[in-house]
């Protein structure tokens, strides 16, 4: 197996697959916390890259404050990355862009927002809401914008679309909102949509409806996604392969069933007993307690995980591991499987 | 630590603001002090005493505006006001400590007398809410919270102490007593009733009222709930918890505010003749007295920095999520 | 095993504009001795109002409209405040939906749990408190040092750790978990159940666990109730619930959880949304959803919820003989 | 009346003072030191009554005018200072040297205005010699207060020397001090036998106009000095019997025109305006006609007697606006047809503006009356009012239109107000300051006139003077006077009397605390 | 139309906006309300109130009842004038300070808090006394100046917590340009608190300038309230048995005040969904 280090991995993947429509790479994100004379740097994301191709969903997974928001955002441009490049179709995304070059960038790129309840204007009607991006981005005006609005909504089984044309949010349930959203993103026909745990603020009997309508918008369509969660088992049912991030990193990427059913990263094998799963043994299996949340601004030398690892050695308290393929296709951040 | 470093750096700041608008806003006002002196006396002085007054007063040096900025920190730092224009040739330091005392005496009371009559009533008004009296307090405590102090004052002045006779017509204590020291204490009392009161009556309401809503607020935040819950007696959480918490944000309101409430009780004392700052500060404005005036505006304004400064210290003692340097 | 708490036809829910809005409608539920009870539903369908109602907590505009709760064999509802806030807590306590924020922000953790204790235990020895609260936090595996820290010192886990700490600390019979871990990672969620659940083991009390996660239920209530719109509309043992749900609601439900092992493969969740409460017609609620609804029935009665195996309970038309459907 | 009067009790004074400082030093201006130093401590040398120009000797017993340049004054013999000092005439001598020597003390320029040397010929007499004649200069050296020579040579920077320690020549001594009132005990060795009746004097501070004269209705004060705008409703009605007032007339309410702009600079229009002006409803509405309406020469009543021209009576400038647009039209003004002025070269008359002081109820009141007034010859005002310091620098500056003022200028005859209002070298002719005539009025005839008053003791060469000034302001009318302009002394009988009133009005009406007060402190004693 | 029955269901806000309705009315139609003209000086002076002077008669022979309706015009005025500038100042630098944050937000803050602390009134009164008063405009501007920083720090913190919600965020995505999110998506959203604060404001600014105007640092000259009460208490009119001339116009003050106070209080009830009930 032949240890490559993340650009070499880069290069790698690139050259499989010409039909990327996203690149990250060494990516790196940090926030200035606090004013004045006690100023702090949080690291969110940490040298992070990944290629996403044409109507593939990758889902990235992690626990809470491990960094994935903050990987959408720089990606969707709501945040100025600190280190590393973005490709989108092959095209490097520029550091600065004027208005011009931003507008066709927000048409590849689009956003879904994790709240259906804050992410909607509530002073605007679901109709102005889909109308916008479509006259921002001149793609239609006149009857031809009503028309294309209502096809949108329809596309998003909010239908009969002139009833919804003109509601306010609050009078939608939470899960036509997040359709609202949806429709949003799409109006302008993006090529990749970040979601941002689209469903997690769903009732549970409607989750599968909204992952569903995504699914299918992907076919139909030709999106792709970048899906964040942080339930293991909806990762699983949409996306083709699953990135796992811990404390900034990224420490396991692969198809989503190797990721499931044979985990690489210690942490990954703790998501994996941590989540529920009745459909194998109604006993679950005990997990281990201790536990601490790494401080992002502050982090041990070494491998991030490498205080809460039941297998860690002296050595992961050393450097951080490199991401590397372990199996065709799979990466981890382990050292423990780096070595043959 | 940090916090307490960063309210430092915040006060110095303020206060070189305001000291150097205080510096500079008089240089803007036209006229003369030595002039305005002279016609004061309306004919009963010589013209000739112009140039007396003028040396008098020192006002025939030639200094540049920036030299006279320097000088002017250098008397800050050696806390040598000078010399009043309008009191001359009395320091300017005697004279407010003349005055001083009296205003922080009455605008301390009234304030502490009034935020915590205004925090309890807007404590029983919360908790009590939907009832007839606690929610008729509301409407009371807006009117109350809008009437002119001065006008209040002056409706007090005839109904109280001229026509009733309940209370001395004015000044600050009973000028024929020998009684000195604690003696005086009772006399002073009876001369600050009414000036009190009229203070106490209009801010009174705008304490109740942030208070109500913030208990409000804080009445239906969890902790409180959680309070319920575990079965503590109902006052332990109404003072325990919700107004423990709801005080937080009328605390930083309170230091706020003391600006607005020296400014008001300046008209109440001159309603009242009460001997404080309000009248000298009048008295220095219409004579151009620089000296005087530029004193009695940076002792308000470090007044209320220091206020500010310790209420804000107090806050970070009840709260201690921003003495952590959250929030 | 001896029944804990009884409730039985209770009715309870909010007074809007002289109009009631029932968010627990017809409530009937026993919980025995050391039992732990899931109770499932969706966002607003009444569970926490539930809740409320039986420890007494619901307060203007809530209230129980009728019906009644007996715990230990006393009926709560006639109780005076005074009376049932003695009994809360100290019988049965209860951990809150949003337990990262039911600590008092500006109290030392130690002084929270003291008020508490006073408030029971009627007497102000600190040292005897502390004995109890170490304990509590050693069970609950929290540093004794943290009991001198402030809220905002704590991470959520750890809040939520001690609020459970101190809903355990004076040995209640009954302990009601309103989505305790709903906030929290999936790795700190599970090992607070299982704290929780070895607790339990260890000192014998009765859980009432409120959850829209069915999928977690399945794996460590003893028997789940399911509620949908006010109702419980279906009640079993965890087991038989996971294997063989009755009612088209709990069947939708357990459909809507996709697998984290096995095969992928599309599943479809529930069409449609829930109702809105202060809207609720005659019939079923689930009707307009159900693809199982039998036409010019479901609409027009609403099932009552009857034993339809042994222990098994469900509130469906298509489980009631031909008989009670037309008298129902 | 052959009665001795009651020994015994306090004079209570209340006045607008604010904080009274420690301070007794008797050169500063009054208001500077506490009330009560330039009447009840400090004496001058002869008290010169503004209403009636009498004079009555105080520390002097007798003065002489040897020729126009040199003036002897004979000092009073057993007059004793505070401190058991005997009090001389080299006391007296020093006091003006001291004065010499630090200009600042010299706030009425005696020094600057012709004196050149004061000596002490012997224990009782004083020389003040005088470099260039200037009689009307004897008032300001008869009302400055004499200090001990032991005491003051001591003092190095004697403006700011406080003498919170005064020793007195005076029929009180300090008592006890506050900031707020201060208390004077009667002298037992004063010079004058039985007096004071009194055993104190306290004078209080109060903050508003308002307070004193709530205080005064009490009965809690016994006077104060107090512009009360209805004195007969707010203050006698409510006790008749003993609220009394006795204003007399000190000065005159003028309106000043500004003749270095036109159109004041045309002699037509200002004598246009001066028919055009109602001043009788100016007594009755500002005043409440407490006031009455001033003489057009701006003499004050109790100096017409002596000093107006008879052959100029037939001037009355009587309210006659039809006079008033006749003089203009003959000057070449013109109406335009809304009715507005029109100068004669075609320019519009702009709105003129009135100025006051702000918050000056009695001048914005007849600021107002005049505007309406002067509506009908077709000139807009507007009414213009500043605050105090402002308000000077305008008037002294030059920059106003018109403005409602006092006469600069007073004293036992006309000249003071003439000289003030009228001399060019107070005029800021040359573009700078007009340090008191606001007019800016200059006229040779004028300039003449006081000169030669000053330069003469001869009452019917300075009758003469006076009536040439009298027919210059008639004619080119530089000002024009509104109302007279009173002192306002307020006071109620129900515990003290012996109070100066119209029939006996021994205190030339001056404030509780100036000279004249003095004589009050001597008179008032206990029903 | 929601929004209305919402208003109105609303005791407060119907009480101070039928209040400020009124006396937005009496300035609007003074002339035909008022018997005679504000500075006719052509009555007999200090009557007291009969049929034909309800409220009697100045010192200077005006009809009191005729100053007080006149009056309201310019009282209503500096108010609401100084209250929309207020207003303005504070969302202006309260938006910018925090939609931009970074340095333009800290020196933005910074001065903020400076002007919170100085103290108002000492401030108007060494401000008003050297400008030259010729109208209400120089009442307007100083009492705006020391009037608007208490909004400016509510209306900042408010952007804050707006700026950082989602929509705000889909916005940007969206390609919305930041003036059409400051002022399209996140200013409608304020509007409750903006209003709230105008209404703050005016309150502020009709008792300042009472308080000026009583001090005699206003236009003495011009008719307001304000200035009534100053010519009354110069008049002695609580001692003449003129106590209406007194009692009234202060009583509108209050009343005014209490209608601005009425509302920006419902305005918060309304915008703050815990204080409804
Ligand atoms: N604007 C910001 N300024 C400062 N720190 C930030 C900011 N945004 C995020 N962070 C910090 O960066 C880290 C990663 O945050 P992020 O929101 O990306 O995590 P996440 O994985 O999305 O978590 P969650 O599951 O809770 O949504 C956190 O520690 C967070 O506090
Ligand atoms: N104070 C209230 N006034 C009126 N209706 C209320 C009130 N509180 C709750 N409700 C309504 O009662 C119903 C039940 O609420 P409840 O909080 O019991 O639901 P829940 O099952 O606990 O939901 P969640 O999972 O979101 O916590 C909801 O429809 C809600 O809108
Ligand atoms: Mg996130
Ligand atoms: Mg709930």
């Amino acid at each position: 197996m032949l240890p490559v280090n993340s650009i070499a991995m880069q290069a790698h993947e690139q050259q499989a697959s010409p039909e990327s429509v996203l690149e990250v790479h060494g990516l790196t994100k940090e926030f200035v916390i606090g004013r004045w004379g006690r100023k702090r740097i949080v690291r969110a994301v940490s040298d992070f890259s990944l290629t996403l191709r044409r109507r593939e969903v990758v889902a990235l997974v992690g626990e809470s404050g491990s960094g994935k928001t903050t990987v959408a955002r720089v990606i969707g441009r709501l945040y100025a990355p600190t280190a590393g490049t973005i490709r989108i179709n092959g095209e490097a995304v520029p550091a600065k862009m004027n208005r011009r070059e931003l507008l066709a960038f927000r048409r590849k790129v689009q956003m879904i927002f994790q709240d259906p309840y804050a992410s909607l204007n509530p002073l605007h009607s679901v109709g102005y809401t889909i109308s916008r991006p479509l006259r921002i981005h001149n793609l239609a005006q006149g009857d031809d914008l009503k028309a294309r609005v209502r096809e949108i909504l329809e596309r998003c089984e909010l239908k009969p679309a002139d009833l919804f044309i003109n509601k306010l949010p609050h009078e939608l349930s939470g899960g036509q909102r997040q359709r609202v959203g949806i429709a949003r993103a799409l109006a302008v026909g993006p090529e990749l949509i970040l979601a941002d745990e689209p469903t997690s603020m769903l009732d549970v009997s409607i989750r599968l409806d909204i992952m569903n309508l995504m699914l299918d918008l992907k076919d139909e369509e030709g999106i792709s996604y970048l899906f964040i969660t942080h339930d293991l088992a909806g990762a699983h049912y949409m996306a083709d392969r699953i990135a796992i991030m811990y404390a900034s990193y990224l420490v396991e990427l692969g198809p989503s069933d190797d990721v499931i059913n044979e985990p690489l990263h210690p942490y990954t094998e703790l998501l994996k007993s941590a989540a529920p799963k009745p459909e194998s043994g109604l006993k679950p299996e005990e997990i281990s307690t201790n536990y601490d949340i790494p401080d992002l601004t502050n982090l041990p030398p070494g491998c991030p995980f490498a205080p809460r690892c039941p297998l860690a050695e002296p050595k992961c308290k050393v450097v951080v591991p490199p991401l590397l393929e372990v199996k065709p296709g799979h990466y981890t951040r382990c050292i423990l499987h780096h070595n043959i | 630590m940090r916090y307490f470093v960063r309210r430092i750096g915040f006060l110095l700041f303020t206060a070189w603001a305001a000291l150097t608008i205080n510096f500079i806003l008089p240089h803007m006002m036209p006229g003369n002090p030595a002039q305005v002196m002279l016609a004061k006396f309306q004919g009963r002085l010589s013209p000739q005493a112009l140039s007396a007054l003028t040396e008098a007063f020192g006002l025939n040096m030639d200094k540049s505006l920036f030299m006279q900025y320097i000088d002017y920190w250098k008397r800050i730092f050696t806390g040598d006001f000078g010399i009043s224009l309008t009191y001359y040739p009395s320091r300017v330091i005697d004279v407010l400590a003349e005055s001083v005392p009296w205003t922080i005496g009455l605008v301390g009371c009234a304030t502490i007398i009034a935020f915590t009559l205004g925090t309890l009533l807007g404590i029983f008004s919360a908790w009590r809410r939907n009832s007839a009296l606690a929610d008729a307090l509301v409407p009371v405590a807006l009117f109350f919270n809008s009437i002119p102090y001065f006008w209040l004052s002056l409706l007090f002045l005839y109904l109280f102490a001229y026509y009733l006779g309940w209370f001395p017509l004015a000044g600050g204590y009973n000028i024929y007593t020998m009684a000195t020291g604690f003696a005086l204490l009772p006399s002073i009392i009876h001369h600050g009733v009414l000036p009190l009161s009229t203070i106490v009556i209009t801010a009174l309401g705008g304490w109740m009222l942030t208070m109500r809503n913030n208990m409000i607020s804080v009445r239906a935040d969890d902790y409180v709930a959680f309070a319920h819950a575990k079965g503590l007696p109902d006052r332990e959480i109404k003072y325990r918890y919700a107004a423990r918490n709801a005080i937080l944000p009328s605390i930083t309101g309170f230091s706020m505010s003391l600006g607005f409430v020296i400014g008001g009780s300046l008209l109440t004392e001159v309603v009242f003749s009460y001997p404080g700052l309000g009248y000298i500060l009048y008295q220095a404005v219409t004579s151009l007295d620089y000296p005087l005036m530029q004193a009695i505006f940076l002792f308000i304004s470090l007044g209320v920095l220091i206020a500010n400064f310790f209420t804000d210290m107090i806050y970070a003692l009840l709260d201690p999520r921003v003495r952590d340097g959250g929030v | 095993m001896s029944v804990l708490l009884r409730v039985e036809n209770l009715n309870a829910g909010y007074v809007q504009k002289d109009q009631r809005i029932i968010a627990a409608r017809d409530i009937n539920l026993e919980v025995a001795q050391g039992e732990f009870l899931g109770l499932a539903g969706e966002s607003g369908c009444g569970k926490t109002t539930l809740a409320y109602a039986i420890t007494g907590l619901l307060e203007r505009p809530g209230e129980v409209f009728s019906g009644r709760v007996e715990f230990n064999g006393e009926d709560l509802l006639s109780k005076s405040p005074q009376e049932m806030r003695q009994i809360r807590w100290k019988e049965m306590s209860i951990v809150m939906q949003a337990s990262m924020n039911v600590l008092n922000p500006v109290m030392r953790v130690r002084h929270q749990f003291y008020d508490m204790m006073r408030a029971h235990l009627g007497h102000n020895d600190t040292q005897h408190y502390d004995s109890r609260v170490l304990e509590m936090f050693r069970m609950v595996g929290i540093a004794p040092e943290y009991l001198d820290a402030y809220p905002h010192q704590l991470s959520g886990g750890m809040k939520q750790r001690v609020v459970i700490a101190m809903a355990l600390a004076l040995r209640p019979k009954l302990v009601i978990l309103d989505e305790p871990t709903t906030a929290l990672d999936v790795v700190i969620q599970r090992s607070i159940l299982q704290q929780i659940d070895k607790l339990r083991r260890e000192l014998g009390f009765s859980i009432i666990m409120i959850t829209h996660d069915l999928s977690l239920l399945v794996e460590i209530a003893d028997s789940i109730a399911v509620m949908y719109a006010g109702s419980i509309v279906e009640r079993a043992a965890a087991e038989e619930l996971y294997n063989e749900p009755l009612h088209p609601y709990t069947y939708g439900l357990m459909n809507s959880f996709p697998p984290l092992v096995g095969r992928r493969k599309r599943m479809h969740g529930i069409p449609g949304h829930p109702p809105d409460l202060s809207g609720l017609g005659p019939g079923c609620s689930f009707a307009p959803r159900c693809p199982r609804v039998i036409k010019g029935l479901c609409e027009i009665a609403a099932p009552p919820l009857e034993e339809v195996t042994p222990n098994r309970y469900a509130a469906c038309q298509l489980y009631r003989d031909a008989g009670s459907r037309t008298t129902g | 009346a052959a009665e001795t009067p009651k020994r015994g009790g306090t004079v209570r004074i209340a006045g607008q003072w604010g904080t009274i400082t420690n301070n007794f030093n008797p050169f500063l201006a009054s208001g500077q030191n506490a009330p009560g130093t330039r009447s009840a401590l400090y004496e001058p040398l002869i008290f010169v009554s503004v209403l009636t120009g009498e004079t009555t000797p105080v520390l002097a017993v007798s003065y002489e005018w040897k020729d126009n340049l040199t003036l002897v004054v004979e000092t009073r013999e057993g007059v004793t200072w505070s401190d058991g000092a005997p009090f001389s005439a080299h006391d007296v001598a020093f006091t003006f040297n001291y004065m010499k020597e630090h200009p600042a003390l010299d706030l009425s320029g005696i020094w600057a205005n012709g004196l050149s040397t004061v000596t002490a010929l012997d224990d009782r007499t004083v020389e003040f010699k005088f470099e260039s004649p200037n009689t009307p200069l004897f008032q300001y050296i008869a009302h400055t207060l004499i200090v001990p020579k032991h005491i003051w040579e001591e003092v190095d920077d004697p403006s700011a020397f406080t003498n919170s320690d005064p020793v007195v020549t005076g029929p009180f001594v300090v008592g006890r001090f506050t900031s707020q009132a201060v208390t004077y005990q009667r002298r037992d060795d004063y010079w004058v036998e039985g007096r004071p009746y009194v055993d104190q004097v306290v004078y209080q501070a109060t903050r508003s106009n308002d307070s004193a004269l709530l205080l005064l209705l009490h009965k809690e004060i016994d006077y104060s000095y107090l512009s009360i705008p209805d004195p007969e409703r707010a203050f006698v009605a409510r006790d008749p019997q003993h609220n009394h007032y006795w204003w007399p007339v000190t000065n005159s309410n003028i309106l000043y025109l500004n003749m270095s702009k036109a159109p004041f600079s045309d002699t037509a229009f200002r004598l246009a305006m001066a028919y055009a002006i109602n001043k009788a409803p100016l007594s009755e509405k500002a005043y409440y006609g407490v006031v009455p309406v001033a003489h057009p020469t701006g003499i004050i009543p109790g100096q017409q007697e002596t000093w107006l021209d008879p052959s100029l009576a037939d001037i009355t400038y009587d309210y006659n606006p039809d006079k008033a647009r006749e003089i203009l039209a003959e000057a070449g003004y013109t109406w335009d047809s809304s009715g507005a002025l029109v100068e004669p070269s075609g320019d519009k008359i702009p709105a003129l503006r009135i100025l006051v002081g702000a918050g000056w109820t009695d001048f914005i009141s007849m600021a107002q009356l005049i505007s309406e007034d002067l509506k009908a010859v077709g000139v807009t005002m507007v009414i213009e009012q500043e605050p105090w310091n402002s308000y000077i620098n305008s008037l002294m500056g030059g920059t106003y239109d018109t403005a409602i003022c006092w006469g600069t200028g007073g004293g036992p005859t006309p000249y003071d107000l003439y000289y003030r209002t009228l001399a060019s070298e107070f005029a800021g002719l040359d573009g700078g300051q007009a340090d008191s005539n606001y007019s800016r009025f200059s006229s040779a005839v004028v300039d003449e006139a006081l000169a030669t008053y000053r330069a003469s003791s001869d009452e019917q060469e300075q009758w003469a003077a006076i009536a040439a000034i009298q027919r210059e302001v008639l004619t080119q009318v530089p000002y024009i006077p509104l109302t007279y302009r009173t002192d306002f002394n307020c006071y109620q009988d129900a515990v003290l009397i012996g109070w100066p009133t119209e029939d006996n009005p021994y205190s030339g009406g001056n404030p509780g605390d100036e000279l004249g007060a003095r004589f009050m402190l001597l008179e008032l004693h206990q029903r | 139309m929601r929004k209305l029955s919402f208003i109105l269901s609303n005791k407060k806000a119907v009480v101070g906006g039928c209040v400020l309705l009124f006396l937005v009315l009496v300035a609007i139609f003074a002339p035909v309300i008022a018997p005679y003209g504000p500075n006719e000086t052509r009555f007999f002076p200090s009557l007291p109130p009969s049929r034909e002077h309800l409220l009697g008669t100045t010192s200077l022979g005006q009809d009191i009842f005729s100053q007080v309706v006149w009056g309201t015009r310019l009282t209503l005025t500096v108010g609401l004038v100084t209250g929309s500038i207020c207003a303005f100042i504070s969302t202006t630098i309260g938006l910018v300070a925090g939609y931009f944050g970074g340095w333009v937000d800290e020196v933005l803050s910074l001065i903020t808090n400076v002007f919170l602390v100085l103290p108002g009134l000492p401030l108007m009164i060494i401000i008003a006394a050297y400008i030259t008063v010729q109208s209400v405009v120089p009442i307007i501007v100083v009492i705006s100046i020391t009037g608007w920083a208490w909004g400016a720090r509510v209306l900042r913190s408010q952007m804050l917590t707006l700026k950082s919600r989602d929509y705000v965020k889909a916005a940007i995505v969206a390609g919305e340009p930041p003036l059409r999110i400051i002022f399209v998506e996140i200013l409608p959203n304020m509007l409750g608190l903006i209003v709230a604060n105008f209404f703050g404001a005016a309150l502020y600014a009709v008792l300042s300038e009472a308080g000026l105007e009583f001090l005699g640092l206003g236009n003495v000259n011009a008719v307001t309230w304000g200035t009534i009460l100053y010519w009354a208490q110069n008049n002695q009119a609580m001692l003449l048995g003129q106590a209406q001339w007194m009692v009234v116009p202060g009583l509108l003050i209050a009343i005014l005040g209490m209608s601005f106070a009425l509302l920006n209080f419902a305005v918060d009830e309304m915008t703050n969904p815990r204080l409804r009930r």
